[in-house]
This record gives structure tokens, C-alpha cells and sequence, in this order.
């Protein structure tokens, strides 16, 4: 702007307001911390803030914001011109556990034990495509940082880590030119999933039978785990403090719930041939949201000898927010049963559940990120967020604001009829065989 | 974690950081101290992307003094950053009346940038504080 | 899988899988006359399985010479279904095999318990028995 | 006879019992929703497995005389392969521990002699104390030793001093992959200063892939399950339908015992605060609090009835386990609950729903119908009131549990629908 400014942040923040000055220009910046939170205080109590010390300096809060605004500036904060940011020497030379250690150290893991990326492994992965090893694919940023670019050779160091086969390296290529990371910067601790179409699935012994979602198939296993190395590596993120900031975490961030769809035995049109793709290609679709529920708990769940999974799921989702899509999750076994019921298209049984799942408009200003992302959303008119918020307190609403908010995949082993439901929202498909 | 630590976590090079390391660098164990793994050495490639380069932005010249001077204080959208900024205005008029206070809510959600406020500031005011997180 | 593959994953020993190979076998012996790296060194690593008990092996109880005039006991286990199941087989059995007389009994309890009496009544009374389990 | 689903299952387990060469037969599967008419033809059809008439088969089994094998009796030892394997290149057992099925299916650390050895320093106790039994479900149990748990806490990357926590939980006997048709997840809570001295996380991103202890102990409870309660295997000890992605990592949390205001979790389990524990849990899945109705009131935001909320889709056959950000308890201690006790009452006393959506639900009828059949309270009571009646979610408020963990950039909750089981002492395995 021109004009001297000072930023006021939370000491929560901390790090990462000084970091994130750091990286768009400004490693000097002067930044005054209050106390954290400022979230639900009183009038009375954020004056204690103000009068008393920073939390960082421990200097008198208001000095440092009339400081940072007068006290003449060093030669150090006058700088300007072009820094280059060093990642280190291209290869490290140790013995193997040493390796390990130092990839461990410096945050190149997910903290488990990694294949080491040694030359020839990455060579070995590299021949499982016909891309050339220095081609750039793609930018990726945690948040909204400045994105790193990275090579299929890039790619295929992370690749080696997790564990991957060569004719894995596809795969992660197609994650990869997404730009899409699994570790997102948010105060929220985000949950992400993938979802994988066509003859791949068995060329590669993709796991869509019993425990599909579980640890219980290489594929499944090394591809989901690459997502978040590739998220560290390659886009900077998943840094405490810096460029992952979810208060709690996440427990589906080891995996991100790798779905290969179950298409044999699915009485419906696989995702990928939904999303516009023919069905002899392979193709990976991403999608972001909190996490998964299983069916077990919906109510209804029991009645006995005409189970309603329509009517379950949608009981599932009322607890979700509308934010964030529903994805049902259906073993095969709920999926030729709700065929039955009539349901003979996903498309179908879509409508139904967009339609009959429901909230009171007073229950949907209520929710966290109707205020927080809808809610400026409406004022500029954009629909139906507009609407829902000029509607009288009582009124009946969708609980989610599109029948696009809704996505069915099928996988499973066919051992119990029952669903999983994610709060998740469809993000993008990308194909396969481009990255053969 | 100081400031330089923080950075040289990042890579940021000497530039910014006289003296420091630019790297985590490697491995501190002496060669061969795992005794299972032996005393032959591997090589690995490393595995971080290509980050982009930093463009400086050189910080505003300060103010002399604030006396007589516009601050502006503007709130950010974050839950409870209204309430602080006021408690800031009321220090100011009690510690420094001569300072004029002008109060500003940065329209649409928190990620998005505002640029008629950021004009309207240049123009009117000589100083800002901003209030960001919750 | 068949029955002789799944047993060798389960590390069965041979006398119960006569010729199969047990399944956790030394890795293939590595390559020969190759120069000696970090990549090649050869390293032993233990095995981190449990001890699993032993098994006591149950003879299978003599086989009937024919089903013709005796009294077949089905039984339903409990899961949702089965007994729908069995019903329809006991038709089958009544118009296939008109002479054999067909039983049928819910077993007490969950599916998780066993049932004394009912398996004492088909040891006195019953001559086979077929028990539907799953759903 | 059983369907085609358990085709595996039902053969291993009949060899582990005893009867390897059991005359099993099977019809298509599900049974469950089918017609009579439909199930008619299962009756007249062919056997999925064998491809011969259903009929024929029941019939053969019953008929056709025994072979010497059916026959044979005496005790069988089970074979597991030689206690070591190699010496190879670490890449052929890296293959050969994954082709074996001894691992996650993600790379190990190969557990050389010498990496064990330096395990086994991590501990007072003897390598070949027998520490446990372990079986993943009905089936019958394998024991282990403290250096057979050491192999496997190599492999999941652990470091030496992590191993009491790693046999601590295996000395409970508790599989972290369960066999039921249902996809079960499991969780550990551990307090007491081991979590600074392992450096566990429990701040920004506790329950992530953000710290070597936290990684690697929550996924070497996955191994243990599977080396030594042969457990996870597809098929035959792990027939979950879908699968669980908690799975992998087990969710370790560590409480954040220094920024929350109340009584940490061991401590209300009759510890002191001083020791070191790790108490396991088991059930369904955890959610995060976003979903709640009124979580985005702003001014005085009410996290008892926000939990409370999302509560009501919880099955009661498992209990809730509550992880809250130190930011939400302090909001919950303004609000008045100075204690955990405060809160756990509250939320059992108003989280409640209809005699009717408790009977309709899944689990409740396959589980505690059969319980209130036999009188056991306060099932019965719950069958027999009008379907209208308001009952709560749980026996009692115990069934509530409250851990804090979290880097307080934002004030969230999670909930689990998971159940306590049990709280073992780590200092014992020093």
C-alpha cells in the first residue's frame, strides 16, 4: 500500500504470519501478537488484551503497534530484488538407516518408514510412464501460499517413498497435475479421498472386495500415502504451524481414503462413465471434506426384512454440513438393493435423497460455515443462499444446496449390506492413461 | 521458534539470512553407525519441489510520530476482531487524542483481497492496523 | 482361493497339506556374483509372527450309506433370513425325498452361542444335519 | 451350508478348529432380503464354489464315505516359517514381508537382529517373556513374547524408547483389526509426561501424520494385530465389508494434558498423574463437530448442546469418545462445566431419542435385543416403554468419555463412536 501498516494477529498465528510475510516478500515484517483467542471474549476482556504485554515480546502491546508504525525502518526491511528459496543439495550419500533418519528429520515423511529414493529406484519408477523425467506438470500450494512447481522426477521420488510399484506412477502423475494437495492449510482438519475408475483397478490388484477402505492392498495402500508425501514434498505443505493449521488433525490424512469402485458388481454406471469418461478408461476423481461415517449408526438401520437405505443415509447426512458434499459410499450389496426399491440409476436415487433430505432455515443459519462462507455469498445474491436467507426461520430447505452436491460410489465385499457416508465434495477427474 | 529459525526452516537463502545454513543439511551420525545397515554408503535423490522464488517487497517508510496522523483499523471478518479493534480505538483516544481513528470492515469473505479499501487508505490515511485471525 | 492355497496362507504344516508349500517361506536366494553396495548387502531379518496354538485335529464323523428313511435336522443359526432359507430346502427335501423326514429348529441364543440341548436332540433323534450360517 | 461370502472363512476356520477337510457347502449370497421363491432357486441351483447342484453336495457330504484325512485326529502345529528369513538384500525382504502379508502394505523398517536387539533395550523385561494372547475375533488365540512385539515395533518405524507403549498395548490382548462383517475402528489415548518425552504431538494436528510416535505406535498396533493375532487377513480373520481408513494409524491421541483445565483421562481411571498410560478404544468411527446444528453461533457459542447434536446419529452399541480442542473446554469451563464429570452428566441426561428410532436401530437389535430378552437393565426397560417414550443414549454418563487435544487455532471437537475398553500402565513395560 505505501503507507506503514502492522499487522495484528493472534499469537496462535504466529509462525505462520511470520513465515507467510516471508515467502510473499516481506521477512521483517512487523507483526504484534494479542493473545489468543479473540473469538467469544467480551468488550472487558479484549481491553486486557490491548493494555498488556505482547504474548511473543512480552513488550506493552500498544508500544509495539505505535513502534511498528514509527520507528524508522532498517536496511535489512528496505531490501528488495529476487531470493531464491534453497531446498537443499538434489541427492543426499549415507548409509541406508542414516537415510531414513535424515528423510525423517526433515520432514520429508509422513514419520513412517519410506523406501528410499535412491537413484535407480526413481529410474525404475520413471519407466512407468512415457513422460519425460524433466516435463513440469503441474503447481501446488496447501492454501493460499505461493505454489511450488515440480518434474515427473519430482513426482517420482515421493512415489518411491510411499512404496509404489512403477505401474503405479500413472496414478500419482494424474494426482499430481491436479495440483490438488491432501494436506490443506485451515484451522479445520480436512479429510480427502480419491476414487479410481476402469480396467487399472485390476491390473494393479486395486482391493475393492472385502476391506476396501482398509490397509489390506499395495495400491490402495502406497497410492493414498503418496498423495500426502507428494503434498509435503512437492507442495509445501502439511507443515505445523506454518501450512497445516488444523487444530485437531486428522486421522484419514495417513491414507485419504483410496476408493477403488467396486464396478463388477455394481448394478449402476461406474463414476467415472457419470463424469463423461467411457469405461475402458482409467481415471482418478479427488474429493476434499471432513471425513466418513459408516451406515451402522443411521436410524432405521434395522428394520429388519426391508432395509431402507435411502432413508438412512439421508438420516446420515442431516448431521453433515450442507458446506461439503455427501458421497454414499455403498457396498455392492446396498446397491442392488436400492436398485430393487426402484433406484436404477445413481441419478435416481440422487434426486431422492437431494430432495428428502432436509433442514429448517433456522437450524441452517446456525451452522458454522453457512456464517462464515454462504452467508457473504447470499449478500452478493448468489442462489439459493439468497433465498434460504430471506426465508422465515421455520421454512423447509435442502440440507445441501444442489442435487450436485451428492456423489454415489460402490466398493465392498459384499459381506454386509450396509453404506459409508462421507462429507466430502467432488473435486475434479482426472484421466489415467495420459500419464501412461 | 525465533524468527531466523523459522526461516531457515523454510530454505530461505543467506540473503535473508546472514549466517545461517541455508538447509537442514546432512545427517549429523557418523557414516557406519548403523551397524546392520553396514558401512556402504546409498545415495537418494531429494525429494522437495521446486519452490518459487521470493520477489522482496521493501516495508513503507514509518512515520515520524503518529500525532495529528489517520490510522485506519481494519477488521478482517474473523470472529471477535470487531471487538478488539474497538478496544484498540479506545486506547488510542485515551493515550493519543490527536490521532484521527477510522474503523473499516474489508468487504466479501476473509480470503479475498479489497482494493477500493486499500485505495481509499492510501489516500486518506497515513497508517494501518489490521486485524487478522480470531 | 482353494482350500489348499488358503490353508498354506494360514502356515498349516504339512501333514495337514500333503506336497503344499508353507506359506512363509526364505525370499529367493539373492543373485550371485554381483559387486558388493549398500543395494546388494545381504541382511537377515526375523520373522514377526505370533505362536499360534496348536490345532487338535477332529475326526470327521462316519457318513450315512444313504439318506433314504432318515431324519435330517436343519438348522437355522439365527442370522436374518436363514431360516427362509431352510424352509425352502425342507420343501425341496419333501419333494425329492419324500421318505426322509425333515426337522427343522432355530438354535437358542445369539449366533455367537452354542445350544447343549439341541445338539443332544440331534445326536438322539437325528441321523445328519445341515446348519445354515450367514445372511 | 453357508453362503458364498464366508467361503473362505468358514473352511480356515473349520481347519483351525480342527476339521480341515470339512464338507462345507454354499449357496449365492445375500440370503438376507431375498424371497421365498428366490431363495427356492438357491435351494435348486448349483453351488456358487463348487459349481455342482447345492442339493447334490449336501447330500454327497452326508453320504459319501470318509477318506483316510477326513478321519485323522492328534494335535497339529501351526507353521509360521523359520524364525528368521535370509540373509537377502533388504529390498527381496522388503518383498518378501510384503507378499507375505506381514505388513500394512506400506514399507517396514527390516527388522534385522541388530534393530530388535536395540528394541529390546527399550525395555527391563525379558525377550522371551510371554506377554499375551491375541486373537482377532472367535477364533483361537496366538501368543507372543516380548521380542516377537519388538520385531514388529522395528518394522512400524518405531524408536526403542516407544516400545513400552507398544507392549503395553499388546500385553491387553486387543486386536486393532477385529473380524466382523462390520468395519470396525479402534483409537488410543495416552497421557502422562512419556507424551513429552516420546515428543508425541497433541497440538496443531494431533491426530495427523504430523510426529514419529504418534505415526509410528499408532500403526504398529495394526502389525501386532496382524503378526500376532492373525488378525487382517480378508477373508478369513477380517471380513469387514468396506474396510476402515482409521485402520491405518489406529488414531493416537495424546491428551493435551498442559492447556486443558480438567482432570486428565488416566487420571479419572484411578492412575496419578505422573504415570504413564495408554487406554484403548473400539467402535465405528470418528466425526468432526462441523455438522452440528448451532455450531456457528457466534456470540456464546454452546458446545455441550453442539456435542449433544451430534450425538443423535451415534449407534448405542458403542459409547462416544469426545476430543476436544483445549480453545472448546475453556469455552465449556466459562460456561460452567469445571469438571469433566459436569459435562459427561449433562450430556447423558439430554441426549436422548425415542424408545422406537433405539429399536430400529441395527446394532440395538442384534445386540441388546437378545440382553433385554434375558432381563439384563436397562435394555429391558427400553424394550418394553411406548415406542414415544425419550430414553437416553447410554446406561450411564461413564459411557461419555472427554479427552482434550488439539493446537487451539480454532475452537472444534471431534466425536468418536467408540467405546473404552481398557487402560494399561506403560511404566510396567519400562
Amino acid at each position: 500500500m505505501g503507507i506503514p501498516s502492522v499487522p495484528l494477529v493472534t499469537k496462535a498465528f504466529k509462525d505462520l504470519a511470520i513465515l507467510n510475510a516471508a515467502k510473499r516478500g516481506m521477512p521483517h515484517e512487523r507483526i504484534v501478537f494479542t493473545p489468543h483467542p479473540v473469538w467469544g471474549k467480551t468488550p472487558e476482556e479484549l481491553r486486557v488484551y490491548v493494555d498488556g504485554p505482547d504474548p511473543v515480546t512480552g513488550k506493552p502491546l500498544m508500544k509495539e503497534v505505535v513502534d511498528g508504525l514509527t520507528v524508522p525502518l532498517s536496511d535489512e526491511e528496505k531490501k528488495t530484488g529476487i531470493v531464491s528459496v534453497s531446498v537443499g543439495p538434489p541427492t543426499y550419500t549415507d548409509t541406508a538407516e542414516n537415510l531414513q533418519d535424515l528423510y525423517l528429520n526433515n520432514g520429508y515423511t509422513d514419520f513412517l518408514p519410506i523406501v528410499l529414493p535412491t537413484e535407480d529406484k526413481v529410474n525404475a519408477m520413471l519407466k512407468g510412464t512415457s513422460h519425460h523425467p524433466d516435463e513440469v506438470i503441474g503447481k501446488m500450494a496447501a492454501g493460499a501460499y505461493p505454489p511450488w512447481s515440480y518434474t515427473v522426477r519430482h513426482v517420482a521420488a515421493s512415489a518411491v517413498m510411499a512404496g509404489c510399484r512403477p505401474e503405479y506412477f500413472p496414478i500419482l502423475l494424474a494426482i499430481a497435475s491436479t495440483g490438488i494437495a491432501s494436506l490443506f492449510s485451515s484451522t479445520n482438519s480436512f479429510a480427502f479421498s480419491m476414487i479410481i475408475n476402469g480396467p487399472i483397478r485390476d491390473k494393479l490388484e486395486f482391493n475393492y472386495g472385502i476391506g476396501a477402505l482398509g490397509p489390506f492392498a499395495q495400491a490402495n495402500a502406497t497410492i493414498g500415502r503418496a498423495w500426502t508425501l507428494m503434498s509435503k514434498n512437492l507442495g509445501n505443505g502439511g507443515i505445523p504451524g506454518d501450512t497445516y493449521l488444523g487444530s485437531v488433525g486428522n486421522n484419514l490424512n495417513y491414507n485419504n481414503v483410496v476408493i477403488a469402485e467396486n464396478e463388477e458388481a455394481s448394478p449402476w454406471d461406474p463414476f467415472h462413465v457419470q463424469r463423461g469418461f467411457k469405461k475402458e478408461e482409467n481415471v482418478v476423481s479427488l474429493f476434499r471434506g471432513l471425513g466418513v461415517v459408516p451406515g451402522q449408526v443411521a436410524r432405521g438401520s434395522s428394520v429388519n426384512t426391508s432395509p431402507m437405505f435411502d432413508a438412512q443415509l439421508s438420516d446420515l447426512f442431516s448431521t453433515f454440513t450442507g458446506f461439503f458434499g455427501a458421497l454414499v459410499i455403498a457396498d455392492p450389496l446396498v446397491a442392488v438393493r436400492l436398485k430393487e426399491q426402484g433406484y436404477d440409476t445413481k441419478e435416481k436415487l440422487i434426486d431422492w435423497l437431494y430432495k428428502n433430505t432436509t433442514q429448517t432455515v433456522k437450524d441452517y443459519k446456525g451452522r458454522n460455515y453457512s456464517y462464515l462462507f454462504e452467508y457473504p455469498q447470499a449478500l452478493q445474491g448468489v442462489e439459493p443462499f439468497a433465498t434460504w436467507y430471506k426465508l422465515p426461520d421455520d421454512a423447509v430447505i435442502p440440507h445441501f444446496p444442489r442435487a450436485s452436491s451428492f456423489n454415489i460410489v460402490v466398493t465392498g465385499g459384499q459381506t454386509n449390506a450396509y453404506p459409508q457416508a462421507a462429507n466430502m465434495s467432488y473435486g475434479v477427474s482426472v484421466s489415467i492413461d495420459k500419464w501412461m | 521458534m525465533n524468527r531466523r529459525k523459522l526461516l531457515s526452516l523454510l530454505g530461505m537463502s543467506p540473503v535473508l539470512l546472514t549466517g545461517e545454513p541455508a538447509h537442514g543439511g546432512q545427517n549429523k551420525h557418523a557414516a557406519g553407525a548403523g551397524a546392520d545397515s553396514g558401512p556402504l554408503k546409498v545415495t537418494a535423490v531429494n525429494p522437495k519441489g521446486i519452490p518459487p522464488s521470493i520477489q522482496l517487497i521493501p516495508m513503507a517508510p514509518r512515520l515520524d510520530s503518529l500525532d495529528g496522523k489517520t490510522v485506519y483499523l481494519v477488521d478482517t471478518g474473523f470472529h471477535g476482531s470487531d471487538l478488539l479493534l474497538h478496544q484498540v480505538e479506545l486506547w488510542f483516544n485515551r493515550n493519543m487524542p490527536s490521532v484521527t481513528l477510522v474503523f473499516r470492515r474489508k468487504a466479501g469473505p476473509y480470503a479475498q483481497d479489497d482494493p477500493p479499501l486499500w485505495k481509499e487508505i492510501k489516500e486518506k490515511g497515513n497508517a494501518v492496523v489490521m486485524a487478522t485471525g480470531h | 482361493m482353494n482350500r489348499r492355497k488358503l490353508l498354506s496362507l494360514l502356515g498349516m504344516s504339512p501333514a495337514l497339506l500333503a506336497g503344499a508349500e508353507l506359506g512363509a517361506q526364505q525370499p529367493k536366494a539373492a543373485k550371485s556374483g554381483k559387486v558388493p553396495s549398500a543395494g546388494n548387502a545381504q541382511f537377515e531379518a526375523l520373522n514377526p509372527k505370533g505362536s499360534p496354538p496348536p490345532v487338535r485335529l477332529i475326526p470327521m464323523a462316519p457318513r450315512l450309506n444313504t439318506i433314504h428313511g432318515k431324519t435330517i435336522y436343519l438348522v437355522d443359526t439365527g442370522f436374518m433370513s436363514g431360516g427362509v432359507l431352510l424352509q425352502q430346502m425342507q420343501i425341496w427335501f419333501n419333494k425329492n425325498y419324500p421318505d426322509v423326514t425333515v426337522v427343522f429348529r432355530k438354535k437358542a441364543g445369539s449366533y455367537m452361542e452354542d445350544d447343549p440341548p439341541l445338539w443332544k436332540e440331534i445326536k438322539e433323534k437325528g441321523n445328519a444335519a445341515i446348519m445354515a450360517i450367514g445372511h | 451350508m453357508a453362503t458364498k461370502s464366508f467361503a473362505d472363512l468358514a473352511k480356515s476356520n473349520a481347519s483351525k478348529r480342527g476339521m480341515p477337510h470339512i464338507r462345507a457347502c454354499f449357496t449365492p449370497h445375500p440370503v438376507w432380503g431375498k424371497t421365498a421363491e428366490q431363495l427356492m432357486a438357491y435351494v435348486e441351483g448349483d453351488d456358487p464354489v463348487s459349481g455342482k447342484p447345492l442339493m447334490k453336495e449336501i447330500i454327497d457330504g452326508l453320504t459319501v464315505p470318509l477318506t483316510a484325512e477326513d478321519t485323522k485326529t492328534g494335535m497339529m502345529d501351526v507353521n509360521v516359517g523359520p524364525p528368521v528369513f535370509g540373509p537377502d538384500t533388504l529390498d527381496n525382504l522388503q518383498t518378501h514381508f510384503l507378499n507375505n502379508g506381514m505388513t500394512d502394505f506400506l514399507p517396514v523398517i527390516i527388522p534385522t537382529p541388530e534393530k530388535v536387539d536395540a528394541m529390546l533395550k527399550g525395555t527391563s523385561h525379558h525377550p522371551d517373556e510371554v506377554i499375551g494372547k491375541m486373537a482377532a475375533g472367535a477364533f483361537a488365540a496366538w501368543t507372543y513374547t516380548v521380542k516377537q512385539v519388538a520385531v514388529n515395533a522395528v518394522m512400524a518405524g518405531c524408536e526403542p524408547e516407544y516400545f513400552p507403549v507398544v507392549l503395553a498395548v499388546a500385553s491387553s490382548g486387543m486386536a486393532a483389526l477385529g473380524s466382523s462383517t462390520t468395519s470396525f475402528a479402534y483409537s488410543m489415548v495416552i497421557n502422562g509426561p512419556i507424551r513429552d518425552k516420546l515428543n508425541m504431538n497433541y497440538t496443531i494436528g494431533a491426530m495427523g501424520p504430523f510426529a514419529q510416535p504418534n505415526a509410528t505406535i499408532g500403526r504398529a498396533w495394526t502389525l501386532v494385530g496382524k503378526n500376532l493375532g492373525n488378525g487382517g487377513i480378508p477373508g478369513d480373520t477380517y471380513m469387514g465389508s468396506q474396510g476402515n481408513n482409521t485402520n491405518y494409524n489406529n488414531i493416537v491421541i495424546a491428551e493435551n494434558e498442559k492447556d486443558s483445565p480438567w482432570t486428565p483421562f488416566h487420571v479419572q481411571k484411578g492412575f496419578r498423574p505422573e504415570e504413564n498410560v495408554v487406554s484403548l478404544f473400539s467402535g465405528e468411527d470418528i466425526r468432526q463437530g462441523h455438522g452440528a446444528r448451532r455450531a456457528g453461533v457466534l456470540e456464546n457459542p454452546m458446545f455441550d448442546d453442539q456435542i449433544s447434536d451430534i450425538f443423535r446419529t451415534l449407534t448405542s452399541q458403542f459409547d462416544a469418545l469426545v476430543i476436544c480442542d483445549p480453545l472448546t473446554v475453556r469455552r465449556l469451563v466459562e460456561q460452567g462445566y469445571d469438571t469433566k464429570e459436569k459435562l459427561m452428566e449433562w450430556l447423558w441426561k439430554n441426549t436422548q431419542r425415542t424408545a422406537k428410532d433405539y429399536r430400529d436401530s441395527a446394532f440395538v437389535y442384534t445386540f441388546h435385543y437378545p440382553r433385554a430378552l434375558r432381563g439384563e437393565e436397562p435394555y429391558a426397560t427400553w424394550y418394553k416403554c411406548p415406542e414415544g417414550t425419550l430414553i437416553p443414549y447410554w446406561p450411564k454418563p461413564d459411557n461419555i468419555v472427554l479427552v482434550v487435544a488439539g493446537g487451539q487455532t480454532n475452537p472444534f471437537f471431534q466425536v468418536g463412536n467408540l467405546t473404552y475398553r481398557v487402560s494399561v500402565s506403560i511404566d510396567k513395560w519400562m
